[in-house]
């Protein structure tokens, strides 16, 4: 166990930790979907950095190749990558709505004009 | 690099800024997941990440106001879950198997069948195709409907306010 | 952008070629990377190209909403019910070995549909999402 | 062919089938019929599976005829039937209720679109229940919730798009969370089928990526479940859902969410790690303890009534966690009866308080002034059912707070056996909050006298609340079934 092995993981966490950050500590609607779009994205390289072997090849077989990465990864993260699209245009649909009824996409303003509704 | 990008897409309060900064770090994935072999997810990723996020990003800004107000709170309460949550990742991933690591799990169990019997029982070269649509098809069906759900809930969601102002069309 | 002459020619000259690039990746995905869902997407882009282009109005016509909301829907049919063809067969759900005269046969037409399935659904809720947003921008 | 050996799966493709024919049959009555007649066909299939997995029978299925841990493995033993007969019972009954219910709530060109998406709900939650594939459950966790989100969205405050859009951010978080535990699992073990998984997972238990696995799916699902303090999303969420929305949800999503952490644990985890290597039990019994006193009291204090139930809910979720934490098969048997048996009277008071939002314009305490006089049956029906949520014998409340303090007992914990009935004593103030309003209060003026609410909300409402009464007494269909459950889960391992 040394640091290169590693390196991967680390690079991964470091995005998720920034991802997570911008979800959480902004407030604007559409940033904290943007750094949500960034914590899933990292998940990624969790699932894909592990399964590459140095010296294989894409899993397309073929002849003159005996060694391939693992396929099950790039399947799962294929899934993956969906639901985050559709998990984003989702959310972006509701930010257009709740600009529309609070015109404002700032989390605070939106909550100020919540606690006056009665 | 693509550090650096996330780095100043969190400083940046251009909302048009964090969008292309946003479409660049998928280019940058796209471009490690093809280092990492990962060919069909790269070229997903630089069709979604970069193209059609993209473009319902923009669309969405193009709806609503492009500066981010400035966030008066200190941070360090969302700071410190984040690096929290890091720390327990970092903890986990101190007993994973090294970095192609061929004697790894992930490459003993079951991927090693579909690379090994998978041309011969799907009749298919490309084993990300094979197991995308044949042994995990049901995942792939899952897939879809969660687009499909996403569609509908677009429509369902903006749907309202078209019909009064135009008539139905 | 309407009015710009070079712009229409070139749009009207690429949009088939992307198609057939969409077609291409929706068929090669057998043997290199590439499959229904990026056909899909690519299909989609080819229409939303279309519609910058030439207007939200113009790209309506010649995809209208009720197609695309039809296709929304016929994917997923499409691909619940190559799952069902394996029970009425005689196999599991989403079996494929029945499908065809050997179980390889079987699995190529099984695969082939499912993918086909996918691109249609993609493209559809793709484009009805361009629709939605574009559609809002205008009234505003 | 035969239909029965492909139940497991057709519970799940039959409310799916629904969804896009909705899409396609748009206007008139057809999409309602299509949901309606799918959550049916899948209620019976339930009850064919339940029947079936009685004495202990695993029934399992490969999709795709592809062998398990390469393919996709459906597998329904006694706990997961008894979810999926909670989930499709739930949907048959809301469905016919909502027909009637959103006429008043969702315009006219959006009901197809409801009932697909309500199709699409019930078929994500479904899905999560039979699966015996890690991904798998993701994928349909995400089906589920996109819907979920969507649907809350319909309502009709501006408010229900905040909650909706604050449950997005939430529930994604949680379901990603949920994949990188899956993922570090992944790595470990190198399959995603959750038998093999366990089976792997044997030699390496003590490991720190499975560790780190255990914490980031039990926060990831946590979020999900509302467990204080991840109840955030919640309360906005359940008060501005369209009420047929609220009743189904707070029926179903939280719980299944507990199903997969309950599967996780027992059957993948294994009891071992959770409950002795590491401080769970502790840390759980001290968050549900917090839920039943700090949710409850919060809820005496609202000024509206779906809000107060929706924290009475979070309280609720405390009892049922508190149960797991005792990890005995006494403990678990009273999570999985309260668990079913307040989705029930949950359901049932939601149902209600839809008809009386629709008839008296609004759920604030003040409007529902004077209820028991200008709609005698439904605030009937609420003092029926918030006698279950306080536990009074003869309701089914009180079967699932007796086995707690059973549980509670066979470890000799006496205080607990306290808290117990001193959270249940909060649960008659906010309840006795309502019955004020309701019998002691005039009516605002103006009303007229006697306006119930339509016979199409009634009926299934009072379905509900007849349920959770008879539960109360005939006690051999929940405390039977999860006994069964509790004991396959920690029977087998011990």
């Amino acid at each position: 166990m040394n640091a290169a092995s590693h390196f991967s993981y680390w690079a991964t966490i470091c995005l998720m930790v920034m991802g997570l950050f911008i979800v959480m500590a902004r407030a604007n609607l559409i940033k904290k979907l943007v750094g949500l779009a960034i914590f899933q994205t990292s998940i990624y390289l969790l699932y894909i950095a592990p399964g590459k072997l140095i010296g294989g090849t894409a899993p397309i077989i073929a002849d003159g190749f005996s060694v391939y990465s693992n396929p099950l990864p790039h399947v799962l993260i294929l899934t993956a990558i969906v639901v985050g699209i559709a998990v984003l245009a989702l959310g972006l649909a509701l930010v257009v709505r709740i600009r529309e009824a609070y015109d404002s996409i700032e989390e605070d303003e939106i909550l100020a004009a919540e606690e006056r509704q009665p | 690099m693509m550090l650096v990008t996330v780095a100043v897409l969190t400083r940046s309060r251009n909302l048009f800024a964090v969008v292309v900064l946003s479409s660049v770090y998928s280019f940058l994935m796209a471009t490690v997941l093809v280092a990492l072999d990962a060919v069909d997810v790269a070229m997903t990723e630089a069709a979604v990440g970069a193209g059609v996020s993209t473009v319902l990003l923009l669309g969405a800004l193009h709806l609503c106001r492009t500066e981010e107000a400035k966030h008066a709170q200190a941070p360090w309460l969302p700071l410190a879950m984040a690096v929290v949550t890091g720390g327990v990742l970092v903890y986990g991933t101190y007993g994973l198997p090294a970095f192609s690591d061929p004697q790894a799990p992930i490459h003993q169990h079951v991927a090693a069948r579909y690379l090994k019997d998978g041309p011969r029982e799907t009749g298919v070269p490309n084993i990300v195709t094979a197991v995308l649509a044949s042994y995990r098809g049901y995942d792939t069906l899952g897939e879809t409907i969660v687009v499909f759900t996403a569609g509908i809930g677009v429509v369902a969601l903006l749907r309202r306010r078209r019909q009064r102002s135009e008539g139905d069309r | 952008m309407k009015d710009d002459v070079v712009l229409r020619v070139v749009a009207k000259l690429l949009v088939p070629f992307i198609l057939l690039f969409a077609l291409y990746v929706q068929f090669h995905g057998d043997f290199g990377p590439g499959g229904g869902f990026q056909a899909g997407v690519i299909i989609a882009a080819a229409v939303i190209f279309y519609a910058i282009i030439f207007g939200l109005p113009t790209a309506r016509s010649v995809v209208p909403d009720w197609l695309v909301e039809a296709m929304v829907a016929a994917g997923v049919l499409l691909y619940l019910g190559v799952g069902l063809a394996g029970i009425l067969l005689g196999g599991n759900y989403l079996d494929y070995f029945v499908l065809g005269a050997t179980p390889v046969a079987g699995q190529h037409r099984g695969i082939f549909w499912v993918e086909a399935g996918v691109a249609v659904t993609v493209s559809g809720v793709m484009l009805k999402t361009f629709y939605m947003f574009a559609a809002r921008a205008r009234d505003k | 062919m035969s239909v029965a050996l492909h139940m497991p799966v057709l519970q799940v493709v039959v409310p799916l089938l629904s969804a896009p024919l909705a899409i396609l049959a748009r206007r008139g009555s057809l999409p309602f019929m299509f949901a309606t007649a799918a959550a049916w066909c899948a209620f019976a299939m339930s009850i064919a599976l339940w029947l079936e997995v009685q004495h202990g029978a695993v029934l399992s299925y490969f999709i795709g005829s592809w062998p398990a841990p390469w393919g996709i493995e459906y597998r329904v033993d006694r706990l997961s039937a008894f979810f999926l007969l909670l989930v499709s019972g739930m949907a048959a009954v809301v469905l016919p209720y909502s027909r009637r219910s959103i006429e008043a709530e969702i315009p006219r060109e959006q009901h197809y679109l409801f009932y697909a998406l309500f199709s699409l709900c019930l078929a994500g939650l479904l899905g999560i229940t039979v699966t015996a594939d890690a991904f798998n459950i993701f994928v349909f966790l995400e089906i589920a919730s996109l819907a979920t989100y969507v649907l809350i969205a319909l309502g009709r405050d501006r408010r229900a798009l905040v909650a909706s859009y604050q449950y997005l951010v939430m529930g994604t978080i949680g379901a990603t969370f949920f994949v990188i535990g899956v993922g570090l699992l992944y790595l470990m073990t190198g399959t995603l089928n959750l038998p093999d998984m366990a089976e792997r997972l044997a030699a390496e238990r003590h490991t720190r990526p499975v560790l780190a696995a255990l914490a980031f799916i039990t926060v990831g699902l946590s979020l999900k479940l509302a467990l204080f303090p991840l109840h955030q999303w919640l309360p906005n969420a359940y008060t501005y859902a369209p009420s047929a929305v609220t009743a189904f949800l707070a029926g179903t999503a939280t719980k299944v969410s507990l199903y997969v952490l309950v599967r996780f644990y027992y059957s993948v985890f294994g009891e071992s790690l959770v409950f002795r290597y590491l401080p769970f039990p502790e840390i759980l019994l001290l968050l549900s303890l917090a839920a039943m006193f700090v949710a409850s009291g919060i809820a005496i204090f609202q000024r509206d009534f779906k809000k107060l139930l929706a924290w009475s809910s979070i309280g609720q979720i405390g009892y049922i966690t508190l149960g797991l934490s005792f990890d005995t098969i006494t403990g678990l048997t009273a999570s999985l009866v309260h668990l079913f048996n307040h989705a029930v009277t949950k359901c049932g008071l939601f149902l209600l308080l839809g008809g009386a939002v629709i008839v008296a314009g609004g759920s604030t305490l003040e409007r529902l002034a004077g209820l028991g006089r200008t709609m005698p049956l439904t605030s009937f029906g609420i003092v029926v059912g918030g006698l279950g949520l306080i536990g009074v014998p003869g309701t089914a409340g009180f079967i699932s707070k007796w086995y707690l303090v059973l549980a509670a007992l066979e470890r000799g914990e006496w205080w607990l056996v306290f808290a117990v009935l001193l959270s249940s004593l909060l649960a008659v103030a906010y309840v006795w909050r309502f019955v004020e309003m309701a019998y002691f209060r005039a009516p605002p003026p103006g009303t007229p006298l006697r306006r119930e609410a339509p016979a199409a909300l009634l009926i299934p409402a009072w379905l509900m609340i007849a349920a959770s009464v008879y539960l109360g007494l005939d006690t051999s269909i929940t405390v039977g079934s999860a006994s069964g459950a509790a004991e396959m889960l920690i029977g087998v391992k011990k």
